[in-house]
């Protein structure tokens, strides 16, 4: 039996399953308040999703209004907050957009496919805007290196994204993989996709014109993580639903792949009204908010949705997390053509509804009215929280333990080689070369690189020659953030701006994603408005508008939440990138520059960490207009030419800076540290706003007249060369040896 | 005498379709889109069949795509000699559709993987090498999960007395027998690759250096002299 | 020494896209009469002893910890020669 | 409406990797007495018809020229219940 719109005037008293699907007493009565009366089932699976945390935003909308009413002014924002993926011009008549996501949960139920979906569904925001997705990234936590789950949860999570990511054809081009016993329970798999397409072709989520139709099209609907929508219709129906409902959705990224040149063909072909990736509640997401910003109503047969269990109910369908679909709405004299397209690449096409002017969202099954409401109450009026928060009781004593207590090294070059082999700065190579980073051949920058760097001059058929190219980072520091969530937000994004920077990009917009623990526990409630309130300060600070993100509550379990991480992308843009700086020490004779400025800041920083175990303290200082002023030395620098090599200081400090620069072309170095300094300061402390650079001897002068101008420090470390790291009278270390401590640790805990 | 004409095959799936064009571009000829489901060659000079996951590397690399029409035409004209180049899946198909011996099967070490491989070029007698010299050494990219060359030993004996093992990895990264990196047919105009060429052609991008570029060069070499 | 064979298929309510790949290239390849493929993994054990109850609870065991993801997957053991379980 | 089963196994002088990761794993997740693991492929073909002669003919077919790759596997085809041919 069809629990349809008129049993549902008559049976107000039938009691339903709401608590089962996540919703309040008020509501579910909000809901019946909005309808009149009860909500059929297939209206409360719809209002139940979209009202969800994960749709709805409500905990964290107040809090993410900052965004906007902070936002710097910004010329390179063509969209903003609030559709599938902001949108960044930059330049010569190209777009960008991009976007950091979330898949924490399912990626520690079933690490593969949890993070290979989480690939999928990421790309497919990209693909709505109307862009070619051109490269991923991904930024990883997991427990305690050796711990036993760690084991299970990384290699299935890294092969997951490999082979989802490998099998798309996009280039992987960086990120992050962080250790912490607090992501035990909780990894978190945060995936990032960058698309490029013309800024006259921007695609958005809407439907309007009445009498265009709704195609769905892309894989078959199945019972893919709706174990909700099983209570639903178990509830009220004894019959047939006895179908097992996996919460696990398994992704087919050679559909995805389909997918993704049938929607360029059908966007050059121009047959695309609107268009609207299946994610997070499927069907009942896409055509609410479709409807929601377009005309306003929308007629769908729900009974036309091609099923890959017939056995599937309304509710869901509605529901189904089935991976690899898109909803589109096309002008009627264009479904021809949008059909042909979709035959051509083997993707199921079919029309399941129509555009209408009623304001009115209706669906039927097999003629009865399931549903039939306004769309805007569903996608945009759900309820909004204002979480009481308060600070973290243990918080003050934190702070208060300062690291300057903890017992300072003799030795810095056996302290060195600890840091560099620790699993959090150990070479991320074992899981950086299971991603193909080179497919599409635009790749001018990836790891051990300290941004992604891409050129765009080649991505579009027929595309107007540009020697532009993009860069883009993404950090996050959760131990900072947990000393301090309003400054380590800062500090994830001056990081991520900073690494954006030393490739010679200008830092132009920001993607975020949120991972805190639960929004109902006050104390957590307290670091995410710090969180966002730093993040949004920061951002106007540096000039770079947020453009869109993620928030994903609740990575806690039992009352221990997850260190407050918010991960921060950026994005950058190259006007050459055959000017672009490569990646640490290039070549011999060449003078080493240390910019920025360093004081003795240790709370939270990997030294503490790797040696003591200690967390306390205060995080490091963000000072905004030193950052700026960095970044600009480093643009204008690489536009001019002047450097060979770069990298930004961030965990270890100046020593794994230098390290790593030896390692990434195999050159060495002879340095000083500046007179006066405390060696074990200048080498491990972790300042931000710092960066190391070399230039050939000829172009020091003109170098350092630009820092003069801009008022950056300055410091000659000395010179590259030679097989060793030296600095006389405090190390002195065969890059070899740098190099098997650094590469041996990850594949070691993963044998 | 006009631009070479070269075919690059676009499967369901294929990924380097557009580094294989650019490579044929960067040699000096022309690249023509040849689509799986279609029967005409187009007439081409020469075919290329990129790397990428066609069928979704699903049931086994390159089983699928090796019924796809186009390969109904383009068998025929390979074993008459129209110079065929595969990389990676490419490769893989060949294998599957008997042009070349052997398979590819999963890694030794399980796991995907990508990185700038040594490389030693066994021989410049196939119409894609003959720009190299013999023993050359060239890095130039690798990425696949299943690229782990195997064949019985007799048809790995007449490979090696053939002189038919055109690249060997120096530092074995799959497990392949014999090192084997790729291979030729008898007649040395089809050549599969697990490397990706097209990946080494420029400073700015891709892997280290321009080595891969020969691949192609050869080709025009081949196809003046012939 | 005897031989055990445990099978691994995706549960029915799994996609498995690797079974419909070939579904779906069967036609095009002139096979007909197929109306559906399902794709799995097939194990064989060789055992040191016989494949006593004790053995076969330890490959049980280990199908269910190792051969098979019981998130996404069911498994069948058996003896060679015998019929599935 | 029956089903048909085709296993595919490595042919036995080829490298299983993939076995012998799950052979070496057994001893430190407990289990012993196991001498050898190999790992291959099922396929469960649902048919529209009866699997009579007409139609394994057709699926040792579609083994052999798609399923499976001779030059490195073997395979065996079986109606689901009997046992293997
Ligand atoms: N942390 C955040 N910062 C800025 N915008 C955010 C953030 N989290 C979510 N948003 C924005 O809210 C909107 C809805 O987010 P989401 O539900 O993740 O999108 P989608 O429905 O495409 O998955 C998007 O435009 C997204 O960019
Ligand atoms: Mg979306």
């Amino acid at each position: 039996m069809i629990d349809s719109v008129g049993r549902a005037a008559e049976t107000p008293q039938e009691p339903q399953p709401y608590a089962e699907l996540g919703m309040k007493d008020d509501e579910y009565q909000r809901v019946r308040d909005i309808l009149g009366r009860r909500p059929t089932s297939s209206e409360l699976a719809i209002y139940s999703v979209m009202w969800s945390e994960h749709c709805s935003y409500k905990s964290s909308k107040v809090h993410l209004r900052q965004f906007g009413t902070k936002a710097p002014k910004s010329e390179a924002l063509l969209v903003g907050m609030g559709e599938n993926a902001g949108v960044v011009d930059i330049g010569d008549g190209w777009a960008a957009t991009f976007k950091i996501e979330s898949h924490n949960h399912p990626s520690y139920v079933e690490p593969h496919q949890g993070a290979a979906t989480g690939v999928g569904g990421i790309v497919r925001d990209i693909m709505s805007m109307g862009a070619r997705p051109v490269a991923v990234m991904d930024s990883l936590r997991f427990g305690a290196a050796d711990a036993p789950d760690t084991r299970r949860v990384l290699p299935g999570v890294v092969e997951g994204i490999s082979s989802y990511g490998n099998c798309l054809g996009l280039p992987n081009i960086g990120g992050e993989v962080v250790f912490d016993p607090c992501y035990i329970g909780n990894p978190l798999v945060n995936a990032l996709c960058v698309g490029l397409l013309r800024k006259d072709q921007i695609k958005l989520a809407t439907a309007p014109g009445p009498g265009n139709q709704v195609v769905l099209f892309g894989a078959l609907t199945g019972p893919d993580g709706i174990g909700g929508a099983s209570v639903l219709a178990s509830a009220t129906f004894e019959d047939e639903s006895q179908a097992k409902r996996p919460s696990v959705q398994v992704g087919d990224p050679f559909m995805e792949k389909l997918l993704i040149e049938c929607c360029l063909e059908l966007f050059a072909a121009d047959v695309v009204v609107g268009i609207q990736d299946l994610g997070a509640a499927g069907v009942a997401c896409a055509t609410t908010e479709l409807a929601a910003k377009g005309t306003g109503g929308m007629d769908v047969r729900l009974d036309l949705v091609p099923l890959r269990d017939p056995r599937l109910r309304p509710e869901e369908i509605l529901m189904s997390e089935s991976q690899e679909r898109m909803m589109a709405v096309v002008t009627p004299a264009d479904i021809p053509a949008f059909m042909e397209i979709c035959r051509k690449w083997d993707i199921p096409a079919t029309v399941i509804g129509e555009v209408t002017d009623t304001g009115r969202l209706v669906m039927t099954w097999h003629g009865e009215t399931i549903v039939d409401i306004e769309p805007g109450t569903a996608a945009d009026e759900g309820p909004v929280y204002q979480r009481p928060y308060a600070e973290p009781a243990g918080q003050h004593a934190l702070n208060a333990d300062d690291p300057s207590r903890l017992a300072r090294p003799g030795d810095l070059g056996a302290t060195l080689l600890r840091l560099l082999g620790s699993p959090n700065l150990a070479s991320k190579e074992w899981v950086t070369s299971q991603y193909d980073r080179y497919v599409r051949g635009n790749t001018v920058l990836a790891q051990p690189a300290d941004a992604g760097v891409l050129r765009i001059g080649e991505v579009m058929p027929g595309a107007s020659e540009t020697v532009r190219g993009i860069a883009l980072a993404t950090d996050g520091n959760g131990r900072y953030a947990r000393l301090d969530p309003y400054c380590g937000a800062q500090l994830a994004l001056a990081e991520s701006y900073r690494n954006v920077a030393v490739t010679g990009a200008r830092p132009l917009a920001v993607t975020n994603c949120l991972n805190f623990g639960s929004p109902e526990d006050p104390e957590v409630m307290w670091q995410f408005a710090e969180a966002v309130r730093g993040l949004a300060d920061a951002c106007r600070a540096l000039g770079v508008p947020v453009t869109g993100g993620n928030v994903s509550f609740y990575n806690q379990t039992g009352s221990a939440a997850i260190n407050p991480t918010p991960v921060v992308g950026v994005l950058g843009v190259l006007d050459d990138v055959r000017r672009r700086v490569p990646h640490g020490f290039t070549g011999p004779d060449e003078r080493v520059l240390l910019l920025g400025e360093t004081t003795a800041e240790f709370g939270g920083s990997e030294w503490a960490h790797v040696e003591h175990g200690h967390l306390g303290g205060l995080p490091p200082r963000f000072q905004p207009e030193v950052e700026r002023a960095l970044a600009t030395v480093l643009t204008e620098a690489a536009a001019r030419g002047l450097l060979t090599g770069s990298h930004d200081l961030s965990d270890g400090g100046l020593a794994v800076a230098l390290a790593e620069s030896c390692l990434a072309h195999g050159v060495g170095a002879t340095v000083s540290l500046p007179p006066g300094d405390d060696p074990f300061v200048a080498l491990f402390s972790e300042s931000a706003s710092r960066a190391l650079v070399t230039v050939r001897p000829e172009s020091f002068d003109a170098f350092a007249a630009l820092c003069g101008k801009h008022e950056v420090p300055c410091t000659t470390l000395g010179t590259t060369g030679g097989a060793a790291l030296s600095i006389p009278g405090v190390l002195d270390i065969p890059v070899e040896t740098l190099r098997t401590t650094h590469e041996g640790t990850l594949p070691a805990l993963m044998a | 005498m006009s631009a070479a004409r070269v075919g690059v095959v676009t499967f369901p799936g294929t990924l380097d379709d557009q580094d294989a064009a650019r490579a044929v571009r960067h040699a000096g000829a022309e690249p023509v889109p040849l689509w799986h489901a279609d029967t005409d060659l187009r007439g081409v000079d020469a075919v290329f069949l990129p790397g990428g996951f066609s069928y979704g590397d699903y049931l086994r690399c390159g089983a699928i795509s090796r019924f796809a029409p186009l390969m109904g035409e383009l068998v025929p004209a390979a074993r008459a000699g129209l110079p065929v180049l595969g990389t990676c899946n490419g490769f893989q198909i060949l294998c599957e559709a008997h042009l070349l011996p052997g398979a590819l099967v999963k890694n030794a070490g399980l796991h995907y993987i990508c990185r700038d491989q040594r490389l030693r070029i066994e021989s410049t007698a196939t119409a894609w090498t003959s720009a190299y010299t013999r023993g050359q050494e060239v890095v130039i990219p690798i990425k696949h999960g299943e690229g782990r060359y195997v064949a019985d030993a007799e048809t790995l004996a007449a490979l090696e007395s053939g002189g038919r093992v055109v690249v060997r990895y120096l530092g074995n990264p799959n497990g392949s027998l014999n090192d084997i990196a790729g291979v030729s047919n008898e007649a040395g105009n089809v050549v599969g690759l697990m490397p990706h060429p097209e990946h080494a052609l420029e400073d700015l991008t891709g892997g280290p250096g321009t080595d891969g570029l020969g691949f192609f060069t050869s080709l025009l070499k081949t196809m003046v002299n012939a | 020494m005897a031989r055990a064979i445990v099978d691994v298929m995706l549960k029915p309510e799994i996609l498995d896209p690797q079974g419909q790949a070939i579904a779906r290239a069967l036609p095009r390849l002139g096979f007909s009469g197929v109306s559906a493929v399902r794709q799995g993994k097939r194990f064989e054990i060789e055992l040191d002893g016989p494949a006593d109850e004790a053995a076969l609870a330890d490959i049980r065991k280990m199908a269910e910890t190792l051969l098979a993801n019981p998130v996404i997957e069911d498994f069948t053991v058996r003896v060679e020669g015998e019929t599935a379980e």
